[in-house]
């Protein structure tokens, strides 16, 4: 049997717990940004499951929405999109 | 109370473990620490130990696997020797840094080339900046009871950290001496349950050791020597609980012989403190005023224990049986920095290495290295401390 | 693409959540895209052990991580004999739902890694080893591995790798454990699936996933999907599991025992900057090294 | 005189090599320089600092700084989504910016005096002289004749002598040529 006691000075321990954004905004990083055309996008999850940065959601309702927040703008969801809905445009739009 | 075998030092550490009943046991053989797995090996074979026994592949794996039992919450243990202690090295700093309990045992031998299986401590004392609370004992029936406080002192809140038990080998690991084994219900009763400061077994998600900034990592090791300084009280502790209980008190972090009225000390770890002891005997029927401070426990370093006993002393003698090449025997170097935090006047001093790779010192060596100090010293004759490698032949 | 076939699976729900936007992977990795499969079959009950790799700095930094799982991180040479010991620790306290996971690169794996890989295979420990394969040491920013192809430039092979890659999944089948897979990012279906299995299966699991790395292999980040599917559809990398003595090709390179029905390796090569001073005869090497592997891929599956 | 110049841009723009150049450039006049990145894992895209220092005389310091005589903003996106104001520019400091805009205002930044703010469109040079990897324009040697030509403390001969050094051949050229460019094209656009 274990029993978990704490340090009883209450010490610092390099223990982590589950966090959203622990490199920070990571959609800092784009110059570019996919855009989705929710009329093309067939629901056919693709974007979801590759998305390296899990920013994609597809639900039959609203197609695929993308949490810019996070999305790093690497356009692999552009590039495996079987029906071109996810088009890949400039950031700062130059 | 129990029973009373005449056991090897090894032998006197595998019924230790077997006391403390632990979940997993990973090790790898490596003279002369071999016995103790084999020891264990069979108990477990034999039903008399359930914990589950990793024949890993090397010492690296060996502390790796206990590593990774004693974060799932598994009461562990390990032993090794020299350079399977020095291939477990990376290890060694990992474990305490995590702040886990673990349980080894150094059953020393001199770190090679050339080969070599002769015991000394630079194995040991090599392992000295890594975060474990170290401690040696001089006998077989030490060596158990150091071995069944390690799990104590351990998974103490107050110190969770990894601890080491030392023993020569040979000298004491291979040499039959009456060993005492406590009632075994008792001995359960009094170690209690394993404790440990977090557990990672899929009740929740929890990540140990991912990347951290040089703040939160200094914080973190900071802490460790905040623990450090706990051991102390938890040791001196554990050794009056034990007394009460077993019969047998050690006096905490060092063991003194002789020392209230010693004008000389004489410092020294493990078996041949024995040895020491015998030629202190002789020089007090001789009249010199003489004692013996054994370092019981090497980390935490006992400093404020040793300025207690040498405080008033004219000399001080240390007996180390490492040696850090270019510089002098760790227990003095030490010994030597920590008093000059306490003290602008230091007694005396003397470091002598001996018994390097095995070479056998005997107390009647000990009572001419001494003597020579001590006569010197009173007669004026010696104006400075001193640093000397006696080489014993015979 | 099989968007038809892929609405009838259950991985992107059962992954949604578990691995953490906002990780320190660069743009386009392929690592989280495994882990969030390995999410999908385990979610919060993997206890992941990770020795130093890429994904040690992926996670994130104290005091969180990017995914809701167990993660212990290790040093370099002991992914597998610390997983040992945690699945001895729960199998001593008696937990059965949680599933010990070694999540190593090639480097941890294949060169650093590999005698306590041997070791807990060859003591069949139960535990399930995943090596994410990048072909070299990304995390030190890119040399070579034993797991490098012939060929492939690197900072420490900078005329490019002399010998062939070392096949991992061959020596734990030499072992003798009970289970041995290769997959791809590029299929995270099969992944899926050959996890599903592993998970039912008690002993040493090894998965190897083929796992393109844009900085590496010197690719655009949109592509990693691309070349690890163009990896399997020239025959490079072949997808199969080894079970019960059996070796059973994966459905994504099943096609490719046909030659005819092989994209040409130039396809895989040319989009690739690491491999931009291959000549027409380390071309020639590479289809031999192919026509190899598979001709080892006929005989054992028989 | 001892200048702390900090190069803010992202992962793959090049920051580090240009400080590297910078310092290379000050040896070339005898003067003495040190020039490290942030020791961290750098990311395409995420953002970045690198460091040079430049002294008439030698160099003992070896902390990180981020407080800077000189700020040189490789993206100024860094300035609208306020990741410049994690660094602050001394009395009397000097921004040099990569913008189309020219428009930067006090609150975008942290300094402790008035700050003289220079400009020049270095993603367009980068482009023009076809300094693009993956999507992101090279913008580091043209922001190195940015910053020089806003300063003067290193020549601009000196600075084309380092980066042909540096990258031999065509590509040498072609730095060498946005270097020349950009020290150019620099405009002084007043105070904030």
């Amino acid at each position: 049997m274990v029993k978990v006691v704490k340090p009883l000075g209450d010490d610092k321990l390099p223990l982590t717990k589950p966090m959203v954004g622990v490199a920070g905004k990571t959609g800092l990083w784009r110059n570019m940004k996919p855009v989705v055309n929710v009329d093309k996008c067939t629901r056919c999850y693709q974007c979801e499951i590759y998305c390296p940065v899990n920013t994609i959601i597809v639900e039959p309702e609203t197609g695929a929405v993308i949490n810019y927040d996070y999305c790093k703008g690497c356009g692999l969801c552009a590039d495996v999109c079987p029906s071109g809905a996810i088009v890949m445009v400039p950031e700062l739009g130059e | 109370m129990g029973l009373k075998l005449a056991l090897t030092g090894n032998h006197a550490i595998a019924y230790a473990v077997k006391l403390a009943d632990p979940d997993v046991i990973a090790a790898y053989p490596i003279t002369p620490q071999t016995p103790i797995v084999e020891k264990l090996a069979e108990m477990i074979e034999q039903g008399e130990l359930r914990a589950k026994m990793i024949r890993v592949e090397s010492e690296h794996s060996a502390l790796a696997a206990c590593f990774g039992a004693a974060v799932a919450g598994a009461r562990t243990f390990t032993a090794t020797s020299s350079q399977g202690l020095l291939y477990m090295h990376e290890f060694v700093h990992w474990v305490s840094r995590a702040r886990i309990p673990v349980v080894m045992a150094i059953v020393s031998r001199t770190i090679n080339t050339p080969w070599n299986i002769w015991p000394d401590h630079s194995d040991f004392v090599d392992q000295r900046d890594a975060g474990w609370v170290m401690s040696y004992a001089m006998d077989s029936q030490e060596a158990f009871d150091l071995t069944l406080q390690a799990f104590k002192i351990s998974e103490d809140p107050r110190v969770y950290l990894p601890v080491m038990i030392g023993i020569e080998g040979f000298i004491i690991g291979h040499t039959a001496m009456p060993v005492e084994i406590p009632d075994e219900k008792q001995v359960k009763e009094w170690l209690g349950e394993r404790r440990q400061p977090y557990v990672i077994d899929g009740s929740e998600p929890l990540g140990l050791g991912g990347l951290t900034f040089p703040e939160d990592t200094e914080d973190m090791f900071y802490h460790i020597q905040e623990a450090m300084g706990n051991v102390k009280k938890v040791i001196k502790e554990v050794d009056e609980e034990y007394g009460k209980l077993f019969g047998r008190r050690y006096g905490g972090l060092i063991s003194c012989y002789n020392c209230t009225d010693a004008k000389y000390i004489a410092v020294s770890m493990g078996a041949w403190s024995g040895d020491l002891i015998e030629a202190v005997n002789k020089l007090r029927d001789e009249g010199y005023p003489v004692g013996v401070l054994r370092v019981r426990y090497y980390r935490p370093f006992p400093i404020e224990d040793v300025w207690e006993i040498v405080q008033n002393v004219k000399g001080i003698v240390v007996f180390d049986r490492s040696i850090s090449f270019g510089a002098w025997g760790q227990i003095y170097t030490d010994l030597a920095a920590g008093l000059s935090l306490y003290t602008d006047k230091l007694p005396r001093m003397a470091n002598i290495v001996a018994g390097i790779a095995g070479v056998n010192v005997t107390s009647e060596d000990f009572y001419g290295m001494l003597k020579s100090f001590i006569d010197k010293s009173e007669s004026g004759l010696l104006d400075r401390n001193y640093f000397t490698w006696i080489k014993i032949r015979r | 693409m099989s968007g038809v076939e892929t609405r009838k699976l259950p991985l992107p729900h059962d992954a949604r959540g578990r691995v953490l936007p906002g990780d320190a992977a660069c743009p386009g990795c392929p690592i989280p895209i495994a882990l969030k499969v390995v999410s999908a079959v385990f979610g919060e009950k993997a206890i992941l052990v990770i020795p130093a790799c890429c994904t040690s700095v992926i996670l994130g930094t104290y005091p969180g991580q990017a995914i809701k799982a167990s993660v212990v991180h290790v040093p370099f040479a002991s992914a597998a004999a610390v997983a040992s010991g945690v699945s001895q620790a729960l199998r001593s306290r008696g937990i059965k739902d949680a599933y010990v996971i070694a999540w190593a690169g090639d480097g941890g794996t294949a060169d650093i890694g590999m005698a306590a890989l041997s070791g807990a295979a060859e003591r069949n420990e139960d535990i399930i080893y995943i090596m994410y394969d990048n072909e070299a040491y990304m995390n030190t920013g890119i040399q070579r591995s034993s797991s490098t192809p012939k060929g492939a430039w690197t900072t420490t092979t900078p005329t490019g790798k002399i010998e062939n890659k070392k096949d991992v999944a061959r020596i734990l089948i030499a072992h003798g454990v009970p289970y041995v897979a290769t997959s791809s990012i590029g299929y995270p279906h099969d992944l899926y699936s050959k996890l599903q299995r592993a998970k039912n299966i008690e002993g040493f699991r090894f998965i190897h996933v083929h796992a393109p790395c844009p900085p590496g292999w010197r690719f655009e980040p949109q592509y990693t999907v691309r070349v690890a599917k163009l990896a399997v559809e020239t025959g490079l990398w072949i997808l199969y599991e080894y079970h019960n003595g059996k070796l059973t090709l994966s459905g994504p390179s099943r096609p490719y025992i046909d030659p005819a029905k092989r994209k040409p390796v130039e396809e895989y090569i040319k989009l690739q900057g690491r491999f931009r001073a291959v000549t027409e005869d380390l071309i020639n090497e590479i289809k031999k090294y192919v026509d190899e592997n598979w001709h080892w891929i006929k005989k054992m599956s028989q | 005189m001892l200048y702390e110049i900090i190069f803010l841009g992202r992962g793959g723009q090049g920051g580090v090599t240009a400080s590297n150049i910078l310092v290379q450039a000050a040896i070339y006049e005898n003067k003495y320089g040190q020039s490290f990145p942030f020791f961290g894992a750098e990311r395409r895209g995420a953002p970045v600092a690198a460091y040079a220092r430049i002294s008439d005389k030698p160099i003992l310091k070896h902390g990180m700084f981020n407080e800077a005589d000189v700020l040189v903003v490789l993206d100024d996106s860094l300035i609208k989504l306020g990741v410049a104001k994690k660094y602050t520019i001394r009395e009397n400091g000097v921004l040099v910016i990569n913008t189309q805009e020219k428009i930067v205002t006090r609150d975008q930044l942290s300094a402790r005096g008035k700050v003289k703010v220079f400009a020049v469109n270095a993603t367009k040079i980068a482009r023009e002289l076809g300094l693009v990897v993956a999507g992101w324009p090279l913008v580091n040697t043209p922001m190195l004749g940015a910053l020089i030509s806003s300063n003067g403390f290193i020549s601009l001969e000196n600075v084309v002598k380092a980066t042909l050094n540096y990258f031999g051949g065509k590509l040498g050229a072609r730095n060498s040529e946005a270097i020349k460019r950009a020290y150019g094209e620099t405009s002084y656009v007043g105070e904030v």
